[in-house]
């Protein structure tokens, strides 16, 4: 079948990679910014994948989240603020021997990205996707984002917001041929490294809710979420994203939850007192996209030629 | 009442009474949805196929569905055939086929016919039930006759019955075989043509048409007392005859490109339709995308890992993917942009004609954006520019725009069959290690080139920015380096500019007055010129397919010239309104850029009517230009 | 090791040895959130509020969250103080307080220094805990005493610990007092200025940082062998100081706009922070829309329905509102589009100064799009162009454009106080019946102007469209109404500019060049131009505010002058760099406007480092353009 | 309560209204287009609710559809092609005396719409929106829309098309704050009529899916569903949409649906077999953006004079 990567890393390097082969420079965020864990853990994956360094790439849009790519020594792309979906599905659309990760902000995404990542989330095509939601903009220094709760106070809300936040899973569900919507937060980095290896692991468009605190412009979330066990709930299956026994002892609450179960998948997601870290869905057999954009790949000249030479053909006089 | 002129019987002998003409116009004007374009396309496609010279233009309604039998509907198409080769759509129509009387005054509101024009008219009007339209027809019979139209009237509805129930279908086909009598046309032709286009149809279907043709040619023949025949200058040349947006999806195809990414637009999406049937059996794959933005974006993603890619849009797409060109030239992502420009601003006039995006394409991004701009004056140019574009792209490691327009775009032309070059496709991508010592962006100082790490290429890593960024793609605010790097982009295109010819001087090399044309305008500029030379006027032309940067030898060529000024299709202000002074007048869009090029007193013609040019309305402006009557 | 300057003891009596000077350029440097602009903006108010010129501009790190003590991380301030009005951010800095070493290599890098210039360092990093560190320290200082700098080391730290636990926070009212000292402000206003800063604040922190605004001041008294007086030219005028931004946010407010439709945009934000506080008590509202593209729809769908609307952005912004903005032309929907610009192309250099979006907000939009551009040059102007912008997008019925930028943007400045008028404000629509005869676009012949019909107003239904269209809003596809409404859309800009008189010369109105400027450089050029003078250059200087359409008499200008140029900062291309050729240069962006409309040969100076002009940088281009050494 | 009409309308005409006040030129659609019969229920609303053309506004973008406001004798706004839910928002948000309606289609709305429309779902401001959705791209001749089913053969996919279609009730009941979401098919005009009335009538954001017949491109769509009774099902509730009983009977399914019960709503929408008519969700209780908007009408230049004055004091040296 096309599109499954294993009959395309024949050519992988023989090489080990450690987890400084996949570092560059030193990450910008501020100190206590969720960022930096999200940057470890995935390093941490790609290395214990042993994926190519040059096989690699890594889309983003803009923002402080958007900046990732460059942190990463593999191949990057550092687009438009909103735009990361249509390169990244470019970019893997005839390219089956990459692994794409995205990398977007709530900005990013849910706000300028919106309708591009309507459509991604619908094309399904092979990419793990983060998204770091610290439901504010911090690169242009506090206004509010469509994530961020009512009563939001930001620059350009100084009495504070006044419509219902976007709910980024809720909306995931919603979209036809979604295929993997998980959720994690970026102060549990064994459950955050668990939950982006699921992501990777998973063949279609792997969306992953990440819970980021950004201590300098949104202190709220940070102070709510990190710190009040009440809130967070771990959703337990077999099929489901499984944690050691010492994370999951972490969470206070536990709940099972069948990943194949839309309906109560977005019931859990409606939820707005709890939050459900962990896999909310998985569909395996979702079309994909990319698969159609590696049908006919490696053609030769010769029989492009003959195509062009067919089709005058029809046009001669 | 309106005497028609009288039918008469014909000499049996075919040909012999048939007056040899050097070209004619031809119209097919009737509600949408009756087959005109089908039968126009047929006939223009005999007349090339038996080696005439051919140029057709869609005469497309206002409205998706106009009211039948309205002005507003005038639907059809234009078939200009002459011995020579035909380079544009010429000037009035010398024979219209109507299938209702009202249609007719679309095109008389454009000024399509002259007196003499011959006028073929379904006479089922005359005896329709409802007196409204009774009345309409004969006043229209009138009018027709007043304006000094040759009126006929055809009993095609009738005729069409004997053989089928339903006249409306198939129709278009006994006009096709009126017209192949009237132009002394190949029956054997016709009939292949009819095979040809119904040859997904059953075979009762196909034998129908093909009756129905014979009905009309039979009927002609007996019926008419006038015949032309427009001989052929014989030739070896193998030729193809197809539209511009055909030639577009076929330069795609042998560019090598393996993505197309577009979003539907008028009159560009139609170079998709061809795309998409023969696309994927040649390796390549159309992708819709959910926007121009995300068209763009996609198609940029595509480029930067693999083999340059194209988006196909037109204005208002081009409008949306702004920023993204932008970017594309910033991190210098190979890219082939093609704009099938129509009328303007915003939704303007979709499918119509106007040579308005070229200062949009030119400087519609913030910033310094230069680029590589190639306006296609043919249908075959549109193929070769295609390829031209794909080399340019990934050589100057940059977006390359291809211009074309609803003129070119819906038009049909023959052209030399192309032979096909092996170097047209683009090669595989590059997979091979990166050298350690060389940078993402390595410059070269004099050049500004530098090649392109694609991923998959061991050690080439690196991440691509729209921010300022210097040798290694790092973001850099250094003062120096976005200086340094701004330049070294810009060089590219200085670069590019050295591998230029000047444009060729059609006509002498000196005179009173230089035209300066770019796009579809070209057969019809260099006609007109022609025909002025003719009258002894001192006028050459010169016609730029470079329009970023322009080719060298601008000053030169202008200096010999005591006037020199642009015709083009798109706004300028009436120079000759007081309304308008000189330090207000707009100037059309080509002669406003070489005003600022040469700082010679560039003036212009153009209009926004939406049509082709004529060669007499150019002639008009050149003899207005020289103050000769 | 390094000799610093020596530390004397200061005679009592303040002022006695004060040198008076007639200006000094201060700045203040740091890693980013050491509250060093806090700092500079209460010594340049203090100063203000004296009587003093002021100019401040912001120094801003590159990255959000750069390393501490690095050259990519200096974040500060710099204000430049005079006896009579500054206008610009002028040459080199005289005094620099910085709280590490590494910081100021980032200003070292801008050419921000000159021999000379004093340095006011804090020492705690002699003594850090890291060799590394306290090696950076004594290599710096080494360096810049080699740089002719007069280095100063200042135990500030271990002052502020005298008073509080953590010195981070209130060291910046520590440099205050110490400048307060330094350039013989009053201490009552650098009290009363810290009193309104804190408002907010607990008693306790204001007393703290009172304390620590003394401890800086008297330690400086006791410490310093040197003290400046500034004098103050007396004045009744009243005046407000203000950043550029700030003036936007408050000309929106004295326009009597109620909606501003924005999406956040370095550097055109925070106008809408300001007016987010100011805006709901005056019966206006911001909306942070989903994308640009959506908050300039929403801008017109509100302009359509009531007061016109506006809508602040910056390049990227801009591109993407590209096909509503042509759709506003179009439909003739009043609109004011504030851009204030930023370093290109695409993502570019977010925080830095350019005047890069000329070129594609003039020609941005596929088709024939013409517009009112207006150029703020200072401050001031930011505000009242903002209320004039309102005004005549409701009298053309067209989006009219402001143009800012960074410099502007962010720097601060004072101004005669403006004297409200009240019309000003916009005026409650009209709700009246809709004249009957009266079509929605009744063009004047003559000025191409008409009246819009606004939602309420019974009888004046129709609907807007982007599509070619006819007086009653219908849509048209016929030629002659096409060029018609086309020529009528025109006009409005012809009319326009008939009330508009020609640019005041800044000097003689004969001589061997005349600069050409636009925008933030206003206050440097004419500086240069005054100093060229002054050397008995024969150089004048003309300031656009109206970049489209020109000011009349431009022509009539230039052919008194034997030279043209233009100072802007964009990009163009070198012309001594021997790959670029005179068919091949690109200009910068308003000389390539002005060739194409006086046909005057107009040369350019730009760069696109980012940095604002100053004025000796100009006076070297004056003189190199004259071959004057 | 700002946003409340019945405060503004003191100003309403005497004159009574007929259809034809509503209606202007010839609809140029073609004959059996469904697009006729929504611009028939929806003069015959206006008429019915007997409201000022004079304050009624149409908000399109672009498509067949689209052209709808160019026959209503009411303001009319035909703007750009997926961007008529930013206009409308605008028109909106100063404007509590206006009615507005928005007429998008297919493409317009779920395609390069997407992303306004997602946000126009959120801030729920009051208007009716119809998306007449005809499962394809009329006006530019037949290319797939995002709600094209699987297989659908255009001029862009000639070998049928490959991703599973954008479900748009679906999506639309994703989004936090959606407030009415119904469906209603073109050839069932009383039933049309009814849910344009409900959805008239409900305060805030009210979308309409319009099952549109296309016989010149889709023709499949009225085949199958146009006349296959075991597809089309009926919601019925004392709060739901209510027909007579002639038109009840005219289906041969119905079943109850709880218009309160967000998951029953979206598990109905999930289906892919059966087609529901008539109101899926409704909350009369979602934050309003227009109510914001109008929050703050009528200051005086005096007023506004005071604040600026204020204002320069702050900034006065
Ligand atoms: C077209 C465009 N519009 C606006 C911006 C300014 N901008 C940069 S990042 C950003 C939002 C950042 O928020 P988010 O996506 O949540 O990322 P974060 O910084 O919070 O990680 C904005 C509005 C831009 N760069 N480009
Ligand atoms: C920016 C832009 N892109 C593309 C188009 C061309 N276009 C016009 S309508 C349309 C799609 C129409 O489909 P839909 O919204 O489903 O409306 P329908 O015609 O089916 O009613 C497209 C692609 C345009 N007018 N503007
Ligand atoms: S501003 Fe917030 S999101 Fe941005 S780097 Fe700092 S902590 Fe992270
Ligand atoms: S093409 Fe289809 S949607 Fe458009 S008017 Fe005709 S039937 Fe209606
Ligand atoms: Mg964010
Ligand atoms: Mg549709």
């Amino acid at each position: 079948m096309y599109g499954l990567k294993s009959d395309l890393v024949c050519d992988l390097p023989s090489k080990h990679f450690s987890v400084e082969d996949y570092s560059k420079g030193v990450a910008r965020w501020c100190p206590g910014c969720g960022d930096h864990a999200v940057l470890n853990n995935t390093q941490k994956l790609l290395k214990e994948k042993q994926l190519d360094p040059a096989k690699t790439v890594f889309v983003s849009g803009i923002g402080c989240s958007s900046r990732f790519p460059h942190y990463m020594d593999t191949y990057g792309f550092h687009g438009l603020h909103g735009r990361a979906f249509p390169v990244a599905c470019g970019v893997k659309f005839r390219r089956p021997d990459l692994d794409v990760f995205v990398i977007t902000g709530d900005g990013d995404c849910c706000s300028i990205g919106a309708g591009a990542w309507i459509h991604a989330i619908r094309y399904n095509m092979n990419m793990t996707v983060m998204l770091l939601n610290n439901e504010i903009y911090g690169l242009t220094k506090k206004q509010i984002s469509p994530t961020s709760r009512i009563g939001t106070v930001s620059n350009t809300t100084p009495e504070g917001s006044i419509i219902p936040p976007i709910n980024p899973i809720q909306t995931t569900l919603g979209v036809s041929n979604a295929s993997f919507v998980a959720q994690t937060a970026d102060w549990n980095p064994a459950h955050m490294y668990e939950t982006i290896k699921a992501g990777f692991e998973h063949k279609g468009f792997s969306f992953i809710h990440v819970i980021q605190r950004c201590p300098i412009f949104q202190l709220s979330l940070g102070k709510e979420l990190a710190t009040n066990k009440d809130v967070m709930h771990y959703m337990e299956h077999e099929d489901g994203i499984t944690v050691s026994e010492d994370i999951a002892k972490t969470f206070k609450h536990k709940l099972s939850h069948d990943p194949t179960d839309l309906s109560a998948a977005r019931k859990l997601a409606m939820d707005t007192d709890k939050v459900f870290m962990g896999l909310f869905y998985r569909d395996e057999n979702a079309p994909r996209y990319d698969e159609y954009g590696a049908s006919n790949l490696g053609y030769t000249i010769e029989q492009k030629e003959a195509v062009l030479d067919a089709e005058f053909d029809k046009h001669a006089i | 009442m309106v005497d028609s002129v009288e039918v008469k019987e014909m000499p049996p002998e075919q040909n012999s009474k048939a007056v040899v003409i050097g070209e004619h116009i031809v119209e097919i004007v009737s509600d949408s949805g009756e087959g005109a374009q089908k039968c126009g396309q047929s006939f223009a496609a005999i007349s090339a196929k038996m080696g005439n010279g051919v140029w057709t233009v869609e005469i497309i309604p206002a409205e998706i569905q106009p009211p039948a039998r309205s002005r507003a509907g005038a639907s059809g198409i234009r078939i200009r055939i002459g011995s020579k080769k035909i380079t544009n759509t010429g000037n009035e129509a010398d024979l219209v086929v109507a299938l209702n009387e009202q249609v007719p005054y679309g095109r008389i509101d454009q000024k399509a016919y002259h007196e003499g024009t011959i006028m073929l008219i379904e006479n089922k009007w005359r005896t329709d039930d409802s007196e409204y339209i009774r009345n309409q027809y004969s006043d229209a019979l009138v009018d027709f006759k007043n304006r000094g139209y040759k009126v006929l009237e055809i009993p095609m509805e009738e005729e069409c019955l004997k053989i089928v129930k339903n006249a409306r279908k198939g129709k278009n086909m006994w006009v096709l075989g009126m017209l192949v009598f009237i132009y002394s046309r190949s029956i054997e032709k016709g009939e292949a043509q009819i095979r040809n286009i119904f040859r997904k149809k059953s075979d009762a279907i196909i034998n129908s048409n093909i009756q129905l043709f014979h009905s009309g040619y039979d009927w002609a023949q007996e019926n008419l007392d006038f015949q032309f025949d427009i001989p052929v200058i014989e030739s070896d040349e193998e030729l193809v005859v197809m539209s511009g947006n055909e030639a577009l999806a076929m330069g795609v195809l042998a560019s090598g490109m393996e993505v197309c990414s577009m979003y539907p637009i008028t009159p560009a999406t139609s170079a998709s339709h061809l795309l998409a049937e023969i696309f994927s059996k040649s390796g390549g794959l159309i992708h819709q995308a959910e926007d121009e933005i995300a068209a763009i974006g996609f198609a940029i993603g595509a480029s930067y890992a693999g083999k340059t890619a194209v988006t196909i849009t037109s204005g208002p797409g081009i409008a949306l993917k702004t920023e993204f060109l932008g970017l594309a030239t910033m991190a210098e992502i190979p890219l082939v942009v093609i704009d099938v420009q129509r009328g303007g601003p915003s939704t303007g006039l979709p499918t119509k004609v106007e040579q308005g995006d070229l200062l949009a394409v030119l400087y519609g991004q913030p910033g310094a954006v230069p680029k590589i701009i190639l306006a296609a004056a043919t249908i075959e140019e549109c193929f070769h520019f295609v390829i031209l574009a794909r080399k340019l792209a990934e050589a100057f490691r940059t977006p390359v725009y291809v211009l074309s327009d609803t003129n070119l775009a819906t038009g049909q032309q023959p052209f030399p069959r192309p032979k096909i070059k092996k170097d047209w496709f683009a090669p595989p991508i590059d997979q091979s290690p990166w050298k350690e010592d060389v940078k993402p962006y390595q410059w070269d100082e004099k050049t500004g080139l530098s090649k392109r790490p694609i991923p998959g290429q061991a050690g080439g890593q690196h991440t691509v920015t729209g921010l300022a960024h210097n040798r290694n793609s790092q973001v850099s605010y250094i003062p120096e380096e976005n200086q340094e790097s701004s330049e070294l982009r810009s060089r590219k295109f200085a670069s590019f500019q050295k591998t230029l010819n000047p444009p060729i001087i059609n006509g002498k090399e000196k005179g009173d007055l230089l035209i300066v044309g770019w796009g579809s305008t070209l057969g019809a500029i260099e006609e007109a010129v022609g025909l002025a030379q003719k009258e002894g006027i001192q006028v050459s032309s010169i016609h730029l397919r470079f329009m970023s940067p322009f080719q060298p030898g601008l000053d030169d060529i202008f200096k010999n010239f005591k006037q020199v000024m642009t015709i083009e299709i798109n706004y300028s202000d009436n120079k000759d309104n007081p309304q308008f002074t000189s330090s207000s007048r707009r100037y059309s869009q080509l002669a406003w850029v070489l005003r600022a090029r040469t700082l010679v007193d560039v003036d212009c013609y153009s209009n926004v009517e939406g049509q082709p040019l004529s060669p007499n309305r150019i002639l008009g402006v050149i003899k207005n230009k020289l103050g000769i009557k």
